[in-house]
């Protein structure tokens, strides 16, 4: 058996969900944006549907369900919703559920760590923005979406193009993961352990496996034992002595492999972030020379809003 | 079932790995057809990072089938570049918008040189 | 016996002209600086000359420092020539001075035959009685002209006045590389820096663009035949592996003697090519047939130089090229004939022009024309002495005459037509200039017991003699008929007669537009006023001509002294003069079969040199078969005899006419009894005034041709050749214009584009995993 | 070490100007330059001429060794002899600049020193891939001198330089490359020990120079044709030969006066000497087999060019064309392929760089004065400006080929070289006995390219002579605007220099021209040590297509690849 899914279900699915995502799409309010959304979701819930009864037996966790349905949800709110506002914190429960999925991956530390840089950090940065680059609507008029938001631009051939690519992408990996070498049935994650020997005496000596005046000679984890001594005194603690909290948690495990592995790495990370810190800051110092068109525009702008200065230097610009 | 898992991780079925691809791969369309239809510097700024998420939801799906780290290290290194990128988009878009009072990206044709 | 003398004479040649000068050139170990220096003094002139335009001096300085430098050269000259020379035997020596264009490079190891792997062209000196011979009078001529110039040029003085003298000495050096040039890449030197000099000193009133266009047509004709002589040198290169003289004349030895024997067929065709490349060279320095064109129009010049350049020295060049190589012309049969033919024809087309002539220095220039085509003559009938002994007497006779129409141009204003100049000798002061131009044209016009009269007739007493050449020798009596009315048709009309004049409208050459307002602070332009104010007295309107001063007057003195002097040459020092002894001497030496038809010696010589030449199938046949050649007669008489009253007769016949026409019962400058007889002629002497739109023909069949080739290739390269590059350039652009709406820069786009290629490169790679 | 420091310091100058006062830039470019000319000539008299054929001088540093590529120099005699044409152009090109560059000083002579330490790269490098990087960073610095100080069309002609120029030098990067391929899959075993004991490189991924000739003639015909055809796509342009020299007249009619000085007299040496260094010993079987083709486009080029030169109205175009007639004769001395054509040929480089780039200097001072180039409007100046008029003549004299000046001995030799190279000499051929003709050399010209390539002599006279008598001679004219009178240049002179010009040379354009003058005549009249100079490097050049030369030339097809017998290829000319 080649596909998990037969492909013509999944080119359907995603023909289907194609035309929901047109619909979707804002359309300068004529649009039936909730008709898309719902048939969106339904389309989705279908899919999932789909590989659910297809896999009945080695299905994945129902959270897997739960965060895979709320994100990809609010990710189509993201790039539905006619404000800005409204789109980033949407992103932000994305953000929350992709991290909801982290933990299902057992990656927990990056589950939280992307909660706290995005949700936290980044799209703070990008409300603040929102909201220095947005009007603030009169007290006397209602809110006016800005005409760039509220009109998608090429609905249908971005819906193709991306749906495309869904269906090539997932016909691929469909067939794909069938061909993917089987993982190693279980790995030695108590490896790492031989390089943390205060955790390991400090977790020893806190279950009173350690006794006074005895030290830690070799972790030997390969053969599963602790080695002490105390002066010429030797003895093994074997594994199943250990505590239960010894184990390696992955926040120490990625922090190794990140170390040992990638110190290059992160050192070009700290340059990338170091620089967009300083080209942030040069940036926004930036005073902006507006030249003679620009100038006119705002204060027409300027005008428009406030509905003050009448126009005396021409036909306003084209500002569709 | 539980959401937390102790101990070392189980194998994970190959259809699992596939449904979390979905996933990724959903996210990654949504984020793309977002930047392709949204004229909105910052929502195509948000829909980037979208696609950046799917990125980082796939890194780690390997990983996790693999059953080692280096998806999660991925997924790190797009974080900071996430963060690198968004400080210097959003300041570059506070500058433009200073400059037309508009965030329509197709404003800015002319920057095509 | 035959064989025997035949040995004798051609011995003469490579004897003395190989083994000798080798020996010589080692005997004197050491460079001859005195004969070094003959050329170095011109050279010192020129250079001192410049410095003297360039410090600006006004004075007279530039052109006593060239006759000094002249008449140490000349001094120099002399002093060689009595030391080596002046007797009986002389030997050919070298001077060597530096290496110039000498290289040697690895030999071919695997080639066949000899080969050279050296080029040796120095400057080195060659030195043999010829060459001698030829810088006495160059050194000599060039400084009275020095001299004579100095007050000719004299209302320039200043940087014109610089300029000239400079020029003037260069002249003189190049002249003296091509005459004692040890190989002939120097003399191609010499012969191109002539050129260069002539070009400079005919476009000296630079103003004038007559003037400017004459200079440009003089060099590039000339180069036409340059190209032809540097062909020759280069087939000598290639044919014997040298360019020096000595070793050349060594190394052509066997087809010489091959020659002599009568076989050319064995002598190879590119040897026989030699001599037809190097007459090329001579035609176009010398003006000849076809490439005569420039030098009428060089008279644009200032007198002196062309009296020097452009009749006595320069244009004798060709001559003294061939009498160089001689050797080399004997090698082909048809060489001589042409040269002979070309002569005699230029000879009679210049002269028919010149006798339609009105300008004075035009008509002495055509019979320059002419006079040369003689001497080729002389050089093709196996006459070299004599064609060398009429360069020499033709070099003081022309020179003269040339000097007494500029002295007639400087006094009368640039008057120079002979319709308008009458009776110039009676007019107070110019009495030496008559008399001098009195005795230039009885010289020219070959009268009786001058020195004309007997090199002329060397020329055509040996045109008779030699097999196949009566019809030369016919030609060359009817010119010389002929050149003696035109030249006392001028003597005539401008000489004697009544008195009347009209001055010219030029001061003095015509150099100065009258634009000079425009030099500021130019120094020539104050020179030339104050030039005018010394020499003339009068002002802008000068109704009076001024006679010569005493520089014109002694040169013009001494050269008429010497134009009858040199008849002397005919009679002292050998048996047909002191020229042909000397030109017997040098590689033009083969024994001149003159005057000693009858001698023991001399029959057998006459034919042997005969043989070399000749071109006239049955001569050969019958000789080969040894049948009695039979020389030419003339009304059955001998020819060398018969010729000096033939000719005296002919020559006195064109002068009665010139006397009946232009001066018996002359009353005006401008109409005479001839006048009368122009429309029996019809349109013939129109077309002879007009040159026999020889020029109009050039510009026709190769100057318009090429200008329109030009201009077609300049539009072939500006849009075809070009075009096609451009074309190739403009392809990318046109195929970036039709793609380039999609870099719309909208970001939009490029992400729908990326998407897109994603999807393409995936399907590829699924297709291909597949 | 010497070469490195001709090369290094323009470099240096030329930073050195870019971080130096506007002010100071004039005077750091011409110490510069000057240090560049004093090293030059140091070199020369440091080199030991009696091995003249060898490259001395020379160090060599890995530079990226993992592709075999070293900083490697060192110069023959016929490398040094053009480094010395460099050095000498340099001091003269920024005097030239004085007073015509008023424009962003310090960019320009920076520029004009790297363009000066990139020659002089080019003549010293002993690696393909160093004389490759420095033949094209010429074209970057002259690129900015044309479209920066040019005249009115210079972006069309800066583009149309480098796009040209560059295109064909790709090509011919594609040709040393195949070439380096080749020698880097060579079979050792299949080589003769003699030559491998001579170059221990072969058969090794390397760019020295010396292998991949040794390599080179070890290719088969066909494959010694293509890369024949490569070379000379790059190199023909830069000459540039006949059909692919339109870039040429445009550039240097656009170029400033320092440009086309420089363009005339180094960089269209930097394809002859190419082909010198590269075409000849690497691919002689195939320049044996196509050197009548190419010496018909010499031909061509001397002709087409020579009297296209004859209509031109523009002044510097005519002389710019004369360059495409001029290196006909060069390239035809280089194809005769024997000692007196490539000697010749390269007398010819330095001969013409010397009086075509006067004669463009004497045209830059006539522009800096009246602001135009149309002979029409120009005349008579000998009567204004004795002095540049007399230069004038000199250097036309210089380029027309007047024995005694350096033009005549290079063009002589150039065209002898032709005149002999035919092996129908003594063959019958010609009508004549078989024959031992003396100093005749194996080859396919002969007589007939030297004749139609002689009749260029008279087209040149005309054409410059004709430039002489309109621009020097003939009545007194002047554009309008420019009529002098006494005045002066007071006025017009005034808006563009800050200092108005004499109406004669002044004495710094005089120091200029001087020195050309001066080995105008030297070279002209005692040629002899240039020619022993490069005597030695020539000899061994032509021991090497000597042999395929005379195959080709007696059966007229294509031989065998014969391995180039060791004593040719590597036989130390020792003069």
């Amino acid at each position: 058996m080649g596909e998990l899914i037969h492909p013509f279900i999944v080119y359907g699915f995603c023909v289907l969900g194609g035309a929901a995502l047109c619909l979707a799409l804002p359309r300068g309010g004529r649009s039936p944006q909730v008709l898309g959304a719902l048939a969106g979701a339904l389309i989705a819930g279908l899919a999932l549907l789909a590989l659910a009864v297809k896999f009945a037996p080695v299905l994945p966790n129902v959270y897997f369900y739960i965060f895979s349905l709320i994100g990809v949800g609010a990710a189509l709110r993201v790039i539905t919703h006619p404000r800005p506002v409204y789109a980033a914190l949407y992103f932000i429960l994305t953000v929350i559920s992709t991290g909801g999925l982290f933990v299902l991956l057992s990656a927990e530390f990056m589950a939280f760590a992307l909660i706290i840089v995005y949700a936290g950090a980044i799209l703070i940065t990008y409300l603040f923005v929102i909201m220095l680059a947005t009007q603030a609507p009169q007290e006397d008029q209602t809110e006016v979406l800005a005409s760039y938001d509220t009109r998608a631009r090429e609905p249908v051939a971005a819906s193709v193009v991306g749906f495309l690519l869904l269906a090539v992408l997932t016909t691929l990996f469909f067939r794909g993961v069938d061909r993917l070498p089987m993982p190693p049935s279980r790995v030695d994650d108590q490896a790492l352990l031989a390089d943390m020997p205060r955790k390991v005496e400090n977790s020893l000596r806190s279950a009173g496996l350690l006794r006074e005046g005895e030290a830690i000679r070799e972790i030997d984890t390969g053969a599963g034992v602790v080695r002490v001594a105390a002066g010429g005194a030797v003895r093994d603690i074997p594994r199943s002595d250990w505590p239960e909290g010894m184990g390696v948690s992955n926040v120490e495990a990625l922090g190794f492999n990140l170390l040992r592995e990638h110190p290059g790495s992160i050192e070009i990370a700290g340059v990338i972030l170091l620089m967009a810190m300083l080209g942030a800051v040069v940036l926004s110092r930036k005073q902006v020379e507006m030249d003679e068109e620009a100038k006119r525009r705002q204060a027409q702008k300027l005008g428009q809003t406030t509905g003050g200065i009448s126009d005396v230097t021409g036909p306003i610009g084209g500002e569709s | 079932m539980t959401l937390a898992q102790t101990g070392a991780p189980a194998p994970m079925a190959p259809s699992t790995l596939g449904h979390y691809l979905l996933v990724s791969a959903l996210l990654l369309v949504i984020g793309l057809i977002g930047f392709v239809t949204r004229r909105n510097l910052i929502i195509m700024f948000l829909c980037t990072e979208l696609m950046f998420q799917a990125a980082g939801l796939a890194a780690v799906a390997f990983g996790r089938y693999h059953l080692n780290l280096t998806g999660q290290t991925l997924v790190i290194f797009i974080l900071t570049v996430a963060a690198a990128e968004a400080a210097m988009a959003l300041a570059l878009v506070v500058l433009l918008f200073r400059r037309k009072e508009s965030l329509n990206a197709e404003e800015w044709q002319d920057l095509k040189g | 016996m035959l064989n025997l003398i035949q040995d004798t004479i051609v011995h003469t040649q490579p004897e003395s002209l190989g083994a000798a000068v080798e020996k010589a050139g080692h005997a004197h170990g050491q460079t001859d600086w005195s004969v070094a220096a003959i050329v170095a003094l011109p050279l010192l002139a020129c250079v001192l000359t410049g410095l003297c335009a360039a410090l600006r001096v006004k004075s007279k300085l530039p052109a006593w420092i060239t006759v000094a430098s002249l008449a140490g050269a000349f001094a120099l000259t002399l002093k060689t020539f009595a030391a080596h020379f002046m007797g009986a035997e002389s030997h050919p020596f070298v001077v060597h001075v530096f290496d110039w264009v000498t290289f040697s490079w690895a030999a071919d190891a695997h080639a066949q035959g000899p080969q050279t792997n050296e080029l040796a062209a120095n400057f080195a000196f060659y030195l043999d009685s010829l060459s001698a011979l030829w810088m006495l009078f160059v050194t000599g001529l060039a400084t009275l002209i020095a001299l004579y110039a100095s007050e000719y040029m004299s209302h320039d003085q200043g940087a014109g006045y610089c300029r000239f003298f400079a020029a003037f000495s260069l002249f003189v050096f190049s002249m003296a590389c091509l005459v004692m040039a040890d190989n002939l890449l120097l003399l191609y030197l010499g012969w191109e820096g002539v050129g260069l000099c002539s070009y400079l000193l005919i476009g000296y009133f630079y103003k004038k663009p007559s003037a400017v266009a004459a200079a440009k047509k003089a060099f590039i004709i000339n180069r036409i035949g340059d190209l032809f002589l540097a062909m020759g040198v280069m087939l000598i290169f290639v044919q014997f592996g040298t360019v020096e003289y000595s070793v050349l004349f060594e190394k052509a030895r066997p087809y010489i003697e091959l020659a002599r024997a009568g076989q050319f067929s064995q002598i190879p065709f590119l040897v026989k090519l030699i001599p037809c490349l190097l007459m090329g060279g001579a035609f176009g320095k010398s003006a000849q047939l076809p490439l005569y064109v420039w030098l009428p129009d060089a008279m644009e010049g200032p007198t002196p130089v062309s009296a020097l350049i452009h009749a006595a020295t320069m244009v004798t060049a060709g001559v003294f090229l061939i009498a160089r190589t001689y050797p080399l012309f004997l090698l082909s049969e048809i060489a001589l004939p042409v040269v002979a033919w070309v002569g005699a024809l230029t000879a009679l087309l210049s002269a028919t022009i010149g006798m339609a002539q009105f300008d004075i220095k035009r008509i002495m220039a055509y019979s320059t024309v002419s006079q040369l085509g003689y001497m080729f003559c002389g050089l093709a009938v196996l006459s070299p002495s004599g064609g060398v002994f009429h360069v020499v007497t033709h070099a003081f006779f022309k020179a003269l005459l040339f000097l007494c129409c500029g002295a007639v141009m400087h006094g009368f204003a640039g008057q120079l037509d002979l319709r308008k100049l009458s009776g110039v000798m009676k007019v107070p002061g110019w009495r030496i200039v008559g008399f001098g131009m009195l005795i230039g044209c009885l010289n020219l016009a070959g009268f009786p017991l001058t020195a004309g009269y007997f090199s002329k007739d060397m020329i055509l007493a040996e045109a008779f003699v030699t097999p196949g050449t009566a019809v030369i020798g016919w030609i060359l009596l009817i010119t010389a008929g002929l050149t003696a009315y035109y030249t006392f048709r001028v003597f005539f009309r401008v000489f004697v007669g009544p008195v009347a004049y009209e001055l010219g409208d030029e001061h003095h050459g015509a150099d100065h537009g009258h634009d000079d307002g425009h030099g500021h602070g130019d120094a020539h332009g104050h020179a030339q006023a104050k030039g005018h104010a010394d020499a003339h007295g009068h002002g802008g309107t000068h109704h009076e001509p001024h006679a010569p001063g005493w520089a014109i007057n002694t040169v013009l003195a001494t050269l008429a002294v010497l134009s009858l002097a040199a008849t002397g040459l005919y009679f002292v020092g050998g048996d047909h003069g002191a020229v042909a002894g000397l030109v017997d001497q040098s590689s033009a030496g083969f024994h001149s079969p003159l005057a000693h038809h009858g001698a023991a010696e001399g029959a057998p010589a006459h034919e042997a040199g005969h043989a070399v030449v000749s071109y006239v199938p049955e001569f050969v046949h019958a000789r080969a078969h040894g049948g009695e050649v039979h020389a030419g007669t003339i009304f059955g008489a001998d020819p060398h005899k018969a010729m000096y009253f033939i000719s005296a007769g002919v020559g006195a016949v064109g002068i009665f006419v010139a006397f009946w026409l232009h001066l018996a019962g002359r009353k005006s400058a401008a109409t005479s009894r001839a006048d009368a007889l122009l429309p029996a002629l019809g349109p013939i002497p129109g077309w002879a005034q007009g040159k026999w739109y020889v020029d109009e023909f050039y510009d026709f069949l190769v100057r318009k041709p090429l200008w329109v080739l030009s201009h077609i290739f300049y539009l072939i390269d500006s849009y075809l050749v070009d075009g096609l590059v451009d074309f190739i350039g403009a392809a990318p652009r046109a195929a970036g214009k039709v793609i380039r709406p999609s870099q719309s820069g909208e970001l939009h786009g490029y992400a729908l584009g990326m998407a897109g290629g994603l999807v393409i490169l995936i399907v590829i790679v699924a297709l291909v995993a597949t | 070490m010497l070469l490195m420091a001709a090369i290094l310091i323009p470099l240096v100058s030329a930073v050195l100007i870019a971080a130096a006062p506007e002010a100071r830039a004039k005077t750091i470019a011409l110490l510069g330059t000057l240090a560049q000319l004093v090293i030059a000539c140091y070199a020369a008299t440091v080199f030991d001429w009696s091995f003249s054929s060898r490259a001395q001088l020379g160090m060599s540093v890995a530079w990226f060794e993992g592709l075999g590529v070293s900083l490697s120099l060192g110069a023959d005699g016929v490398s040094l002899v053009l480094i010395l044409l460099t050095g000498l152009l340099g001091p003269i090109c920024v005097l030239a600049s004085s007073t015509a560059i008023t424009t962003r000083i310090r960019t320009y002579y920076a520029w004009l020193l790297v363009l000066q330490a990139a020659m002089a790269g080019v003549f010293a490098a002993r690696d393909v891939i160093l004389f490759y990087i420095c033949f094209e960073f010429t074209l970057i610095p002259m690129f900015i001198l044309i479209s920066l100080w040019g005249s009115t069309n210079r972006r069309k002609a800066a583009i149309k330089f480098f796009l040209f120029t560059f295109t064909g030098s790709v090509v011919a990067l594609a040709g040393l490359v195949y070439v380096t391929w080749f020698n880097a899959t060579l079979d050792r075993g299949a080589v003769p020990q003699v030559i491998l004991s001579q170059n221990e490189l072969l058969g090794t991924w390397t760019f020295d120079v010396s292998t991949l000739i040794t390599a080179g003639q070890m290719m088969s015909a066909s494959e010694q044709a293509w890369v024949l055809l490569a070379l000379m796509a790059g190199f023909a342009v830069k000459v540039p030969l006949f059909p692919v020299h339109t870039w040429l007249p445009l550039a240097h009619t656009e170029a400033p006066t320092a440009g086309s000085v420089i363009l005339a007299g180094v960089l269209l040496k930097l394809g002859t000497y190419a082909i010198y260094r590269f075409a000849l010993p690497m691919v002689p079987e195939a320049v044996a087999l196509y050197a009548p083709h190419l010496s018909m486009l010499c031909v061509v080029g001397i002709i087409y060019g020579g009297l296209i030169c004859w209509v031109q109205t523009d002044v510097k175009k005519l002389v710019a064309y004369s360059s495409v007639a001029h290196l006909g004769f060069c390239m035809l001395g280089m194809f005769a392929l024997n000692n007196t054509g490539i000697t010749g040929s390269i007398l010819y480089m330095v001969n013409h760089g010397l009086s075509t780039g006067a004669l463009f200097l004497l045209i830059g001072m006539i522009y800096e004065r009246y602001h135009t180039r149309d002979m029409n409007q120009l005349g008579g100046l000998a009567a204004k400006m004795p002095v540049w008029a007399t230069f004038m003549v000199f250097f036309t004299m210089a380029s027309v080929g007047l024995p005694g000046l350096n033009g005549f001995v290079s063009e002589f030799l150039c065209l002898l070289g032709a005149f002999q190279a035919s092996s129908s000499w003594g063959s019958g051929a010609w009508g004549s006995d078989i024959e031992p003709v003396a100093a005749a050399t194996p080859g396919a010209l002969g007589p007939w390219f030297a004749m139609i390539a002689g009749t260029g002599m008279i087209i040149a006279a005309m054409y410059l002579l004709y430039m002489v008598g309109k621009v020097v001679w003939g009545p007194l004219k002047t554009p309008h605007g420019h009529a002098g009178g006494h005045a002066g240049h007071e006025s017009s002179g005034a808006d563009d220099h800050p200092a108005p010009l004499p109406t004669d040379l002044s004495g710094r354009e005089i120091v200029t021209l001087m020195p050309l003058a001066v080995l105008c005549l030297v070279l002209g009249v005692y040629p002899k040590p240039l020619m022993n100079a490069i005597q030695g490097s020539v000899d061994q050049t032509v021991a090497v297509v000597r042999e395929p030369l005379r195959t080709h030339a007696v059966t007229g097809a294509p031989a065998k690849p014969a391995p180039a017998s060791p004593a040719n290829t590597h036989g130390e000319g020792a003069q």
